[in-house]
């Protein structure tokens, strides 16, 4: 232990970047006045000086055999019974997620300067608390750390789809909250029981992600736990039918905010599953599984199929959304190495395709204050760059090889059939050619054909800043796509321990009463935060 | 002896509360609670405590109750209302709940304490000296903190009561109904 | 002889259920207001009470400041009803019902 | 450094020379683009050369595998690995020859496009996908140019982006392969599930190290074999437009008619067959895959010639063509006859890729008039095509000593030393669809350069013999279609004539065909045989090209309308293409599409978020109802509280 948090925010830890947009917040306190431009540019330097620590620090603390690193841990509330700690840390499992986070933030800033009209201290204020929500969630380590933190995702989302929104947007964000809510508060209570638990089993309440994965809980326990927590997951991924808060969000949110939205924080949901309610409830995970990978695959289907009717292009892509992110649950709940390396690189690609093709949205919007298909038509003569973008974005989306898509669906799915789920990998891969089919129907309708408008003819192509906001995305796009080893290999490890843990607990059974299980073998489970490596065992007499 | 005074003094005490909530003029009833108050203080002497008996009828008979008069006299305030809209089920609520929580608290004190006999009274207790010894030392902070709420009060109130430009009344004159 | 000391708090009682009786039915803000002090003053005679029964003077000194506390209360309050009426026209509170639904 | 190290720079090239037209270069670079976009396939094409030389001379037949970089590790270990063996040495041949003078031809051909960069990146992007196809050395790669060469051809059908149609046909194309590739993918997964590998020679070697595993029962009722060829031949339905998948093709005419002929014709579809030969193993091992295989091909290859027979569009025929031809090519694979199907595909390359151009030819030259109707008498303004494009319809037809007449000789004669009666109706149905074949050909042919003029005054003053550029590339491509098939004379024809056997291609490819104990065995015939199954082809081959000529020679447009009269109801269901589209449509589209609409109507808005509706208005009334405790009466809170005070002490204390 030892240190202040004082002292980690100054030196070089995980707590700098999570809590350095919040810092970099302040400042903006005091620019109320300040002109937009100027606002625009310390965002800018923000991101960017973000980026910049996120990848200093990767550098620092890279390690080719697996990456687990841990702040100090700090106390945050001690008495006699019951101790919450401040503690974070980032793993391999983490790690890409935490980059894509880094990655968008500029990508976002870039992409809202037009489209983001009014009240820029604003705006950039919620999206730095935002990414330090987002990133707080994914580094914490301490279950209600993790609590605290997806719920401060939750309000400047709330506020920037609800002030920087479109027309319905207030019905938007109140039905973004409400659902977001409804499930963690589930999850609350459930957190909230399993350090009780542990209390119980100790004699020392503690949420530390480490002390509760000792505890064995019985199946009926596991399985009411384990739907609280799915249920919150399941919300935010969103798997249907729990769906219908991100069209109306998507379409609502501004440019930015539908960027994060999809781009990261959809992925929270997917990266809690594999993070906390897989490894905490192996049994009920396992009872659970068909259904919920019944709901994976039909999400994939039926995103695909209901994407592909939309009349409006952001609820398009919203749709395929649920699509791509039904292959990430089915990825997940398959329990394969494989399919689990696929679901991880998946997120990423999502947070990258769709981010391009909600930036690409955006940019026509700002242009003509309309997304609807009828509007458009024909305008790759006109706007050639963003029709190279678009197509672009839209067969990465599609899954084409050498492109990022195509590496995570493919992983998931081999991973899945050798997982032996082969009727819902084939109904899945079905679902790769709706996704064609939905996706070309999007390019179909804007760029391709006779234009139909008279107003496009004198559509502005994209600019320099478009180009660079985009420029990233697609580069990591085609790297992921023709080398994905680079991004795969740093996860293994991690994805590797944590699987082998999950599967021995579940070859012993459950027991009948809770208690604390076998300790790990703890060069295995190190390579995640499977166990507390540095901390001696902390009051642990039954 | 001791009897007869609580006996005489509660008894006024009691009544003269009635009056209090009974009595439909202000001034009247403000009149009453001065007596409760008085008898009160006579009680306090009984207790024990002679200062507290000299503050109540200096503090709240001769502060308290005549800021009330004044307002009530500022406002011009008259009679209540006998007219208009009545409630008998508030009031009779009311009333029924108010017993209901008197003989709940009369039966805790009395199973509490109808055996308790209180030591007699020694000069230490009721002297002057003793209470503001203490008063001074270890309640001293609570003591200026008082003090510095009474300040806060004075000019919250002196602010609030202030002639405000720009609130002038909504309704320009006032309703008959409301004359006495 | 001496009056045992749960007679007084007996007294307390129905003097503060007499103060709640008014504070529930009386409609003049002034005449709630002479209710919640007949309460206090109840309140003050119960601690009194106590303090003799414990023989400890803390009874006395919470008193006390109760005391400093209803003045400052009063004065505060009574500048209200006058804000009040200034407005309205009337310290009835049945008529100052802004906060509804 | 020997020839073969620099095997990568093949595809590479190619991929270079499409981002630097692409994305580097400006519409007014034109010839530093023509100099890129011809180059890039040009070097590749002498790179290829020098490369399959040094495989030749010094390795044949062990395969030659060039390792570049880990795509995956861990247990899905995937390398980007080239492999060079007889059969891709045959492919990369054929794909940057004929790629390479299909690019020659285009620099006439779109000369004065306005998008003539943006082809050029496209074609050249092409080209790197297709050689990845052919060149990878395990499946994935072999996937990730499957679905390069279908992205280009999307791209490529949708080249006229500004009408309507064309993206439209380029949209149809892909989705219907990538209905194949769905099965394609579900075949890797298995392959790779059960054997751990994507690597061809590995997956090979483990299949045939225990064959017994590969025929237990899987899934579907189907061996473990089946099953996975099952897969592979559905992905090559659709690449290689076979029955059912093949309604995309025809479309993909609205495409540049060099694209035709590089993508459509040569190289991207004729990927099926390659998949399937690379694949024979499975096939060897699942016999009645391999006789589906070849009930389809058979089938396709008599739909798409009787259809391609009422075509007026002249890259309507041949594209029909097309289809038939690989029809045939299947019908090779799945009599076992993979070197057959391997040689046809070879022949076919180069005679339809010159039909193509010289139908380009005459598209140019009737200012983008692609209606045989409006035709007729060419020959005399455009000498050079008519002469290249009439070998081209000889060869095709099967006259010897034309390359299509050895190859497509090889695959009746592989049909009918099949055993089985089945394989006996499938070779008169192969026959027939040979004498269809040239019997529609020469349709095309007369109708196109024969009789008189039927087009409009400007057309006629318009018309002009291509140029050099576009030429040579003609003669170049007829020269292959006539000495194509000799390095595919049959073993019988040698021994005939007493000479040593030199059925070059047999020797170099048979190390492709996996030895299966019992299965897929060569099937000895006789001599005589032979020489009567040749002359029987040549027969109909003559009789079709014999109708032709007195249906169509003299009387043009008159003999399909007197056809129409004669049998109007067949007339119209060829003309209809059996009306498989509006069948799809029907069946497939638009069930997908109102099940969609009702997805998003009635699930989602309705139930779902009607459910929702429903709560919060729940949730409201609720609090409409509470509101009306809150009164604003404050004796009446008050009374609330004092009711609150004594339940709580009633609770707590009494």
């Amino acid at each position: 232990m030892g240190g202040s948090f004082l002292s980690l925010l100054l030196g070089d830890t995980v707590t700098r970047l999570v809590f350095f947009p919040t810092l970099a917040a302040v400042p903006l306190l005091f620019m109320g006045k300040a002109k937009p431009i100027a606002v625009k540019l310390y965002a800018l330097a923000v991101s960017l000086v973000e980026i910049g620590l996120m990848l200093a620090w990767t550098a620092a603390h890279w390690d080719a055999a697996g990456l687990v690193v841990k702040d100090p841990v700090l106390p945050w509330l001690e008495m006699p019974s019951l101790s919450i700690v401040y503690e974070v840390g980032i793993d391999g499992i983490s790690l890409p997620l935490v980059l894509l986070t880094g990655l968008l933030l500029p990508v976002v800033v870039l992409g809202s300067w037009k489209g983001v009209d009014r009240h820029w201290t604003g705006f950039t204020t919620a999206l730095l608390l935002l990414t330090t929500g987002i990133l707080g969630a994914l580094v914490a380590l301490d279950l209600l750390v993790f609590y605290v933190f997806w719920e401060v995702m939750l309000i400047p989302m709330y506020l920037i789809i609800g002030i920087w929104g479109g027309e319905r947007r207030i019905y938007a964000a109140v039905k973004f909250f409400l659902f977001t809510m409804a499930g963690s508060l589930l999850m609350l209570i459930g957190i909230l029981w399993l350090g009780w638990t542990y209390g119980r089993l100790t004699g020392l309440w503690s949420f530390r992600y480490q002390d509760l994965l000792r505890l064995d809980l019985p199946v009926e326990q596991q399985l009411w736990l384990f739907g609280a927590f799915a249920l919150a997951f399941a919300i935010k991924v969103p798997m249907f039918p729990f769906h219908t808060w991100l069209p109306d969000a998507h379409v609502e949110a501004p440019t930015g905010g539908s960027v994060i939205l999809a781009g990261i924080l959809l992925k929270l949901g997917t990266y809690g599953f594999l993070r906390f309610a897989l490894p905490l409830f192996p049994h009920a995970a396992d009872r659970l599984a068909p259904w919920l990978l019944g709901l994976a695959v039909i999400g994939i289907v039926y995103g695909a199929l209901v994407a592909w009717v939309q009349p409006d292009m952001k609820k398009l892509v919203a749709y395929s959304s649920i699509a791509h992110l039904g292959f990430v649950m089915l990825g997940i709940l398959a329990c394969d190495l494989i399919a689990w390396q696929g679901a991880l690189i998946q997120m990423v690609n999502h947070g990258l395709s769709t981010g391009a093709l909600f930036l690409l949205v955006g940019m026509l919007y700002d242009r003509r204050h309309t997304k609807k298909f009828e509007d458009f038509g024909g305008i790759a003569k006109v706007v050639p760059w963003f029709a190279f973008f678009l197509v672009f974005s839209t067969l990465a989306s599609v899954g084409l090889p050498a492109l990022n898509g195509f590496v995570g669906e493919f992983l998931i799915l081999v991973g899945a059939w050798r997982a032996g789920l082969h009727l819902l990998v084939a109904i899945s891969t079905f679902g790769v050619v709706l996704a064609a089919i939905y996706l070309l129907h999007l390019l179909q309708k804007t760029i391709w054909g006779p234009l139909t408008r008279e107003e496009n003819r004198g559509l502005r192509d994209l600019d320099v800043r478009e180009v660079l906001a985009l420029l990233p995305l697609c580069v990591f796009m085609l790297w992921i796509g023709v080398a994905p080893k680079t991004f795969l290999e740093p996860s293994r490890p991690a994805l590797e321990a944590v699987l082998a843990d999950y599967r021995a607990r579940l070859a012993q059974p459950a027991p009948a009463a809770p208690g604390l299980g076998a300790s790990r073998n703890p060069a295995e489970a190190g390579r995640s935060f499977l166990v507390d490596l540095d901390a001696p065992d902390r009051g642990v007499q039954p | 002896m001791e009897l007869a005074v609580f006996v005489l003094f509660g008894l006024a005490a009691l009544v003269s509360a009635a009056l209090v909530v009974a009595h439909r003029n202000p001034v009247y009833a403000t009149m009453s609670l001065v007596v409760t108050l008085v008898s009160t203080a006579v009680l306090f002497v009984l207790l024990g405590s002679p200062f507290l008996a000299a503050l109540q009828i200096l503090l709240y008979t001769g502060a308290i109750l005549v800021l009330f008069l004044f307002v009530i006299m500022l406002l011009n305030i008259g009679r209540e209302r006998s007219s208009g809209a009545r409630s008998p089920a508030q009031t009779w609520s009311a009333v029924i709940l108010a017993l209901l929580l008197a003989g709940s608290l009369g039966r805790l004190v009395w199973d509490a304490h109808k055996d308790s006999e209180a030591p007699p009274l020694d000069a230490t207790f009721v002297s002057l000296r003793g209470l503001s010894e203490q008063l001074f030392s270890s309640y001293l902070l609570p003591f200026e903190l008082i003090g510095l709420l009474l300040l806060v009060a004075v000019v919250a109130a002196s602010w609030l009561a202030r002639r405000h430009e720009e609130d002038e009344p909504e309704v320009a004159a006032p309703s008959p109904e409301d004359r006495p | 002889m001496t009056v045992p000391v749960s007679w007084y708090l007996l007294l307390a009682a129905a003097l503060f259920a007499i103060g709640v009786i008014g504070a529930l039915t009386r409609r003049s803000g002034i005449a709630i207001f002479l209710s919640i002090e007949l309460m206090l003053n109840a309140a003050n005679l119960t601690l009194a009470a106590y303090s003799r029964l414990l023989g400890d003077r803390a009874g006395q000194m919470v008193v006390f400041f109760a005391l400093a506390v209803a003045a400052a209360e009063a004065a505060v309050g009574l500048a209200l009803f006058i804000n009040i009426f200034r407005l309205r026209r009337t310290i009835d509170v049945n008529r100052l019902n802004l906060m509804r639904w | 450094m020997r020839p073969l190290d620099l095997l990568w720079l093949i595809p590479a090239l190619p991929f270079a020379g499409a981002a630097v037209n692409g994305l580097l270069l400006r519409n007014r670079h034109k010839p530093l683009v023509t100099a890129i976009g011809v180059g890039a396939p040009g070097l590749s094409l002498v790179l290829a050369l020098a490369a399959l030389w040094d495989y030749v001379a010094n390795l044949r037949p062990q395969p030659f595998e060039q390792f570049l970089y880990a795509w995956t590790t861990g247990s899905l270990a995937i390398d980007v690995a080239f492999r060079v063996d007889p059969l891709s040495a045959v492919m990369l041949f054929v794909v940057t020859f004929v790629g390479f003078w299909i690019h020659v031809y285009s620099v006439g051909y779109m000369g004065h496009d306005p998008g003539y960069r943006r082809f050029f990146a496209y074609m050249n992007l092409f080209m790197g996908a297709m050689l990845l196809l052919v060149l990878g050395n395990n499946l994935l790669v072999m996937f990730v140019g499957w679905e390069g060469v279908g992205l280009c051809s999307y791209l490529l059908i949708g080249y006229y982006f500004e009408e309507a149609f064309p993206p439209f046909a380029g949209k149809k194309a892909f989705v219907v392969n990538r209905i194949g590739d769905f099965a394609f993918l579900l075949g890797i997964f298995t392959l790779f599930s059960e054997y751990g590998t994507l690597h061809f020679g590995q997956l090979t070697e483990r299949i045939l190290a225990d064959p017994g595993a590969a025929q237990r029962p899987f899934l579907l009722g189907l061996s473990l074999a089946g099953f996975t060829a099952l897969c592979f031949f559905i992905g090559a339905t659709g690449k290689s437009a076979q029955i059912p998948l093949f309604v995309w093709l025809p479309d993909a005419m609205a495409g540049p008619t060099p694209v035709s002929a590089l993508i459509h014709a040569a190289t991207m579809v004729t990927a099926g067959v390659y998949m399937v030969v690379r694949t024979n193993v499975l096939y060897q091992m699942a016999p009645e895959i391999s006789t589906l295989v070849a009930v389809i091909g058979a089938a396709t290859a008599i739909v798409a010639a009787t259809i391609g027979l009422a075509q007026n569009d002249i890259k309507k025929v041949l594209a029909y063509s097309t289809v038939s031809q690989l029809g045939y090519m299947f019908l090779a694979a799945g009599v076992g006859a993979y070197v057959a199907a391997i040689f046809h595909l070879a022949t076919h390359a180069f005679f339809k890729a010159c039909l193509f151009l010289g139908s380009g030819s005459v598209i140019h030259a009737m200012g983008g008039e692609q209606d045989m109707r409006k035709m007729g008498g060419l020959k005399k303004q455009l000498p050079a095509t008519y002469r290249t494009f009439w070998i081209s319809t000889l060869a095709i037809a099967g006259i010897p000593p034309l390359a299509g007449f050895f190859s497509k000789d090889e695959i009746l004669a592989g049909t009918f030393a099949h055993p089985g009666a089945l394989y006996r109706v499938l070779w008169v149905v192969g026959l027939l669809t040979a004498g269809l074949t040239a019997c529609y050909m020469f349709r095309a042919v007369y109708l196109t350069f024969e009789g008189k003029f039927r087009g409009s005054h400007e057309q006629a003053h318009h018309l002009h013999e291509s140029p050099r550029v576009m030429t040579v590339p003609l003669v170049v491509l007829a020269t292959g279609a006539v000495v194509a098939g000799w390095i595919g004379i049959p073993k019988g024809v040698w021994e005939t004539f007493g000479a040593h056997d030199r059925n070059l291609l047999h020797h170099f490819l048979s190390p492709v065909v996996a030895e299966v104990h019992g299965a897929g065995a060569e099937h000895g015939m006789s001599h005589l045989v032979e020489w009567l199954l040749m002359a029987a082809s040549v027969a109909i081959a003559l009789a079709g090209i014999g109708i032709a000529r007195s249906q169509w020679k003299r009387r043009g447009l008159e003999a399909d309308a007197a056809f129409a009269a004669r049998t109007p109801v067949v007339q119209r269901l060829l003309e209809n293409k059996y009306w498989v589209d509006e069948i799809y449509d029907r069946l497939v589209v638009r069930p997908l599409a109102a099940l969609a609409r009702g997805c998003w109507k009635i699930v989602d808005t309705l139930i779902i978020d009607g459910g929702l509706h429903v709560g919060a208005f729940v949730t409201e009334l609720t609090g409409d109802l509470g509101r009306f405790t809150t009164t604003g009466n404050v004796r009446q809170y008050a009374l609330y509280f004092l009711g609150g005070v004594v339940l709580l002490f009633w609770w707590m204390v009494l």
